[in-house]
């Protein structure tokens, strides 16, 4: 019994720490990309990663760690608030650039880098 | 100053570093710009990187206060300041540069003389840490039977502090108030309708928006509560409460239109909850007086055990303050709208 | 204590010190009032910083106490001490590290949190009215520049002496 | 037997208001203000301020005989016992400057009505007056408490209702906005340096109580940390107070401010940020130190005496009396750092003699300025032509206090620089003496000239002129005249009898250098 209990709990934070590095690499990625992306919407599709994926497996891998406490109702409270917020947000920023006219980039990267766009909706 | 002290080199000596680090980063960026937009955000990092570094200082309730008022409420108010102002700002002279930069030099060469006799960082043992501080650590529970000696500190053993802080932001309510008025009109003219109801596009454009909203708007109501009755035990407070309740009723204002949100809280009603609040916290005071003990005592306020009228005092005031801290955050905001056009589809 | 050992204990101190001399360059060195009351705000919270930072206790705690230490009915019943003089409270200083831990558990040091706290809102409404005074500044002259407001000044004064 | 039975009414209820009169006296201003915003009526809100001003000013007598009795009180917030709590402690030096604001309260909101009926819109007022309470509770604030950091947040609550009220000039001068926006970031520098200093001695000390602050750095005047702590707090609040290289703020703050506010002001708010100086240099710190003493030598003195001197010539080249008499305050208070810099119980006494003059006849001069401008649109000096003619007892109490300022014999100015002279000679300091008799003669140049104006020139043919504000009632512009004399009149008493600003002045510096860390 106790071994099923000791090898569930090895199991819990090996999987909290399977959630922890990847939320790290979702963060990291989005952070990449904001700075290597060519244009405005695909730089906020970017952040947008960082939002969803990266705060929710984060948040996920917490929740493992602290197991059945009133921390990890906190944590899903976060993780809830979080999962509204963020696209709401990135929907809203990505609305304002389209009413600004922003256009998007199209075509390919090179071939369009002459006028490349920084973002900034205003 | 405890000479056998050494600070350690850990894990939290390196977030730290990295903390630093960055505040060093946004600080210079902030000097060398001059894109005024980019300015405020990046103060409003600067406050938000600021409160992360309170955290791993162990100051919560200052960090939750940094993070609500100087990223929040700051940057939306500066933001509000800026929006018809030009967008850059005009390079300083060199002259100027020099200048400042010999008293900017000349100030920080008098604070590093000092640096060799401050305490080492984290010693337990140094003056601030070791006296009054670790008095009220001992004695808060006793006293006032309130876990978080910050509350207890701030609310009771210097509460005449607070009630002087609380007096600060409604005369700041007031200035605002006196030099941009509340009222509905720009330069004696009578503000356009503030948003055009009827209008498909913008009912389209905005839907995401306004269902996400009202959902969200009760719950951070209900969260400035939580945040204001579990200051005795977690961090938190009136202070941190009011601006939360207050961004609410802001957040509603940008969905919906400052008129909108005028109607569901007057301004006339704000005005008085501004003043009600530092008269309920002074009132707790002067029942003190009236019970026969000095101002502020909360001790008489239960004739059989004072750590609970210091329990009842604490919650009176810290009421007092949530009220006015509420109430001026909306006055300021009111303020700034009645004077700048409505933030307009165009600037979504 | 060597020179490495000093510098650990005293890295935030220069940190801090260096954040607000920058808040302090910003202050002064632009013409831009926005640009103006931002500086004002870094110093400010630089300023907090020290604060914060001398208040920190090496694995310390948040100061939220979870349970009523030894010695609690005592102090109860001293209630708020009336009648005691300045004197007997002020001698007691703590000496060695025995004293430290409060119920087991060491915690920061909460009175740095309190200033700051009144800090951080004396700030937030200092800045209301500086931005309040910018929208009335920026009615009147147009724009947020000391130099063009000067400028706008000298002209209305040559103005009116013509 | 009704008289008997009235006072055994009243017995108590004095009592019980003389031991609470310390937190009474701020609070009472504090908690009025909010109320006063919700008062429309100009009127109403003027008789409910003035109201709550002479219960401040009743409540600050009433702790006049204690401090008398018992040299000092203490009063503890909440009763905590200090260092736990706040404390409240009164002695002879802040009882001086807690009459002289609270009475400067009344005064001049007596005096004001008429100019605020002229300069503030109706529907302001209200807000107006609360405003000014608070300034008042800041200011009165400032002064009673004996806890480091509670300075700063009154000084905040004062400086911050100055800059509003600074600013509502504009309606008169559209300047005001950026004379108040200067002024409130030097103010803020001012008191973020403070805070500065009061975290460094909180660093050195571990407490914020200023006589526990001063107990435990005592003898510790070769810590680099209470040095710094000293160098920002004297810099912080000199930037309050407009020591001479920081003061570049203040002229156009007072010459652009609403006349009431301009009064009010010139003739406290920098006498309590002086006042909180001393009380540092003095009770917190080591006063007798080299260290101290070096800066006493080396900065402050040559400071006062350059103040003394530049800032009496920059009066001379004004033409605006405001800014004028703003530039003359600088050189005063130029004169009372001088007496604070000798660092002797006859120095510290003059000076602070001298800043309880001063108040008077400078706000007897802002006075008389706002008196005249009710009628003919005073703001430059051109414009006091021929009012010894038109407002003779306007003129007569302007040129009383004037002559005050400058020194002459028979006016309460002569006692204090009297004192100083005698102090400067004490000490050997002949060069502060010259200075002091420079400082004068330029006094003599720039009021002079006023004068002159005043009493040599011709009335101008449009006295009521058009482009003046319209006029104020008779009634209330008689009400202004009351003040304005009484205030003449004390410069005048002042010379005749100085006992009691003298008395508590020696007995405040006996108790600042004598005591030490009492």
């Amino acid at each position: 019994m106790s071994t099923v209990l000791e090898i569930l709990h090895i199991a819990r934070f090996g999987l909290a720490g399977v959630f922890l590095l990847g939320g790290g690499f979702f963060v990291l990625a989005g952070a990449i990309g904001v700075l290597r992306l060519p244009d405005f919407y695909t730089r906020l599709h970017a952040a947008g990663v960082t939002d969803t994926m990266g705060s929710t497996l984060i948040l996920l891998g917490l929740m493992l760690i602290a197991g059945f406490t009133l921390l990890s109702v906190k944590l899903a409270l976060v993780g809830l608030f979080l999962f509204l917020t963020s696209p709401t947000a990135t929907h809203a920023v990505a609305n304002a650039a389209h009413k600004a006219k922003l256009k998007p980039l199209l075509g390919t990267y090179r071939q369009t880098r002459k006028g490349d766009n920084e973002g900034g909706s205003q | 100053m405890n000479a056998d002290f050494i600070t350690p080199l850990d894990a939290f000596t390196i977030i730290d570093l990295i903390l630093m680090l960055m505040l060093l980063i946004v600080g210079l960026a902030i000097v060398r710009l001059n894109d005024i937009f980019a300015i405020v955000m990046l103060a409003g990092v600067y406050s938000l990187v600021s409160a992360l570094w309170f955290v791993s200082l162990d100051a919560v309730d200052v960090a939750f206060t940094e993070a609500a008022v100087g990223a929040g409420i700051s940057t939306v108010l500066m933001l509000g300041a800026m929006l018809l102002s030009s967008r850059t700002a005009l390079p300083a002279k060199p002259v100027r540069k020099w200048a400042s930069f010999f008293i900017v030099l000349a100030t920080g060469a008098a604070l590093m003389y000092a640096v060799t006799d401050m305490p080492s960082f984290g010693d337990p043992l140094s003056a601030p840490n070791a006296y009054v501080g670790l008095e009220y650590l001992k004695r808060s529970l006793p006293d006032t039977e309130i876990p978080n000696v910050v509350s207890s500190v701030l609310a009771s053993y210097r509460g005449y502090d607070t009630l002087g802080e609380t007096s600060v932001i409604l005369t700041a309510g007031l200035g605002v108030m006196l030099i941009l008025g509340m009222g509905g009109k720009i330069n004696g003219q009578l503000k356009k309708k503030a948003i055009d109801y009827d209008n498909a596009d913008a009912q389209a454009h905005h839907t995401v928006l306004r269902v996400v909203s009202k959902m969200m708007i009760p719950l951070i109501v209900l969260y400035g509560f939580y945040v204001q009755f579990h200051g005795d035990f977690g961090p938190g407070g009136g202070f941190q409460a009011g601006v939360i309740i207050a961004s609410a009723v802001i957040l509603y204002a940008l969905i919906f239109g400052v008129d909108a949100a005028k109607a569901a809280v007057p301004p006339l009603v704000v005005r008085i909850g501004a003043a009600l609040g530092v008269l309920i916290y002074g009132g707790t005071g002067i029942a003190g007086l009236i019970l026969g003990s000095n101002y502020l005592d909360y001790n008489v306020l239960d004739p059989h055990s004072a750590p609970h009228g210091q329990e009842l005092g604490i919650m009176s005031i810290e009421i007092g303050v949530l009220i006015t801290v509420c109430s001026v955050m909306l006055v300021i905001f009111y303020g700034f709208t009645s004077r700048q056009p409505d933030i307009t589809d165009k600037d979504w | 204590m060597n020179g490495m050992q000093f510098l650990a204990g005293h890295f935030n101190y220069i940190v801090v010190i260096i954040l607000m001399m920058t808040g302090l360059y910003i202050v002064i060195s632009t013409g831009n009032m926005v640009k103006k009351l931002t500086g004002l705000g870094v110093f400010q919270t630089s300023v907090f910083q020290l604060y914060i930072t001398m208040g920190k206790v090496t694995g310390g705690r948040p100061p939220i106490v979870a349970h009523a230490p030894e010695g609690a009915e005592h102090a109860a019943a001293n209630g708020g001490e009336h009648g005691a003089s300045t004197a007997d409270t002020a001698v007691r200083m703590v000496h060695d590290m025995a004293d430290v831990p409060v119920n087991g558990v060491i915690y920061s040091n909460p009175i740095p949190h309190v200033l700051i706290l009144t800090g951080i809102v004396v700030g937030v409404a200092t800045l209301a009215v500086g931005l309040a005074l910018i929208v009335r500044i920026r009615e009147t002259y147009d724009s947020i520049e000391e130099e063009d407001v000067e400028e706008a000044e000298y002209k209305a004064r040559k103005a009116a002496n013509a | 037997m009704t008289m008997a039975m009235a006072l055994g009414m009243i017995m108590p209820i004095l009592t019980w208001a003389g031991t609470h009169a310390p937190p009474l006296v701020v609070v009472t201003p504090l908690l009025a203000g909010p109320i006063a915003v919700f008062l429309h009526k100009g009127r109403l809100a003027w008789a409910w301020a003035l109201a709550i001003s002479i219960l401040t000013f009743v409540f600050v007598l009433l702790l006049m005989p204690q401090v008398i009795q018992n040299g000092h009180i203490a009063y503890y917030m909440g009763t905590w016992v200090p260092p736990l709590g706040i404390e409240y402690r009164i002695d002879s030096l802040n009882l001086l400057i807690l009459l002289l604001v609270s009475a400067m309260g009344v005064l001049s909101l007596v005096f004001g009505l008429p100019l605020v009926e002229n300069e503030i819109e109706e529907s302001k007022r209200g807000q107006f007056f609360a405003a000014f309470l608070l300034c008042l509770a800041g200011l009165l604030g400032v002064t009673i408490t004996g806890d480091a950091f509670n300075v700063f947040v009154f000084l905040e609550i004062s400086s911050i209702a100055t800059y509003v009220l600074v600013s509502m000039g504009a309606e008169r001068d559209r300047r005001a906005y950026v004379a108040a926006f200067n002024y409130l970031v030097m103010g803020t520098i001012g008191a973020t340096f403070f805070v500065i200093g009061v975290g460094l001695l909180y660093m050195a000390s571990g407490t914020l109580n200023m006589a526990d602050i001063a107990m435990h750095i005592h003898g510790h005047s070769d810590n680099r940390v209470v040095r710094a702590a000293f160098a920002f707090i004297v810099i912080g609040l000199g930037l309050k107070m407009a020591m001479f290289p920081l003061h570049t703020w203040l002229p156009s703050a007072y010459a652009r401010a609403p006349s009431m506010v301009g009064v009010f002001l010139a003739s406290t708010a920098t006498k309590v940020a002086f006042y909180a100086m001393v009380r540092f240099i003095f009770s917190v710190f080591t006063p007798g130190s080299p260290f101290e003493g070096a800066v006493f030598d080396l900065v402050l003195a040559p400071m006062a005496v350059a103040a003394m001197i530049i800032c009496s010539v920059q009066a001379l080249y004004q033409i605006n009396i405001r800014r004028l008499l703003a530039y003359s305050s600088i050189a005063q208070l130029g004169y009372m750092l001088l007496g604070l810099s000798m660092g002797s119980i006859a120095g510290v006494a003059a000076g602070l003699l001298h800043l309880f003059n001063h108040a008077l006849m400078k706000g007897a001069l802002f006075m008389g300025v706002g008196k005249a401008s009710l009628r003919q649109g005073v703001t430059n000096v051109q414009d006091l032509r021929g009012l010894g003619k038109t407002m003779p007892l306007t003129a007569a109490s302007f040129t009383v206090a004037g002559l005050s300022l400058i020194g002459v014999p028979l006016t309460a100015g002569f006692v204090s620089k009297y004192y100083l002279v005698v102090a400067a000679l004490e000490r050997g300091w002949w060069w502060a003496v010259a200075a002091l008799i420079v400082s004068s003669v330029l006094a003599i140049f720039y009021i002079g000239k006023m004068l002159e104006t005043m009493y040599l020139h011709e009335p101008p043919k449009i006295t009521k002129s058009k482009k003046t504000a319209p006029q104020a009632p008779a009634k209330t512009s008689l009400l202004a005249l009351g003040p304005l004399m009484l205030m003449a009149a004390a410069n005048i008493y002042f010379f005749f009898d100085a006992s009691l600003p003298k008395g508590l002045a020696d007995a405040a510096a006996k108790a600042l250098l004598g005591g030490g860390a009492s």
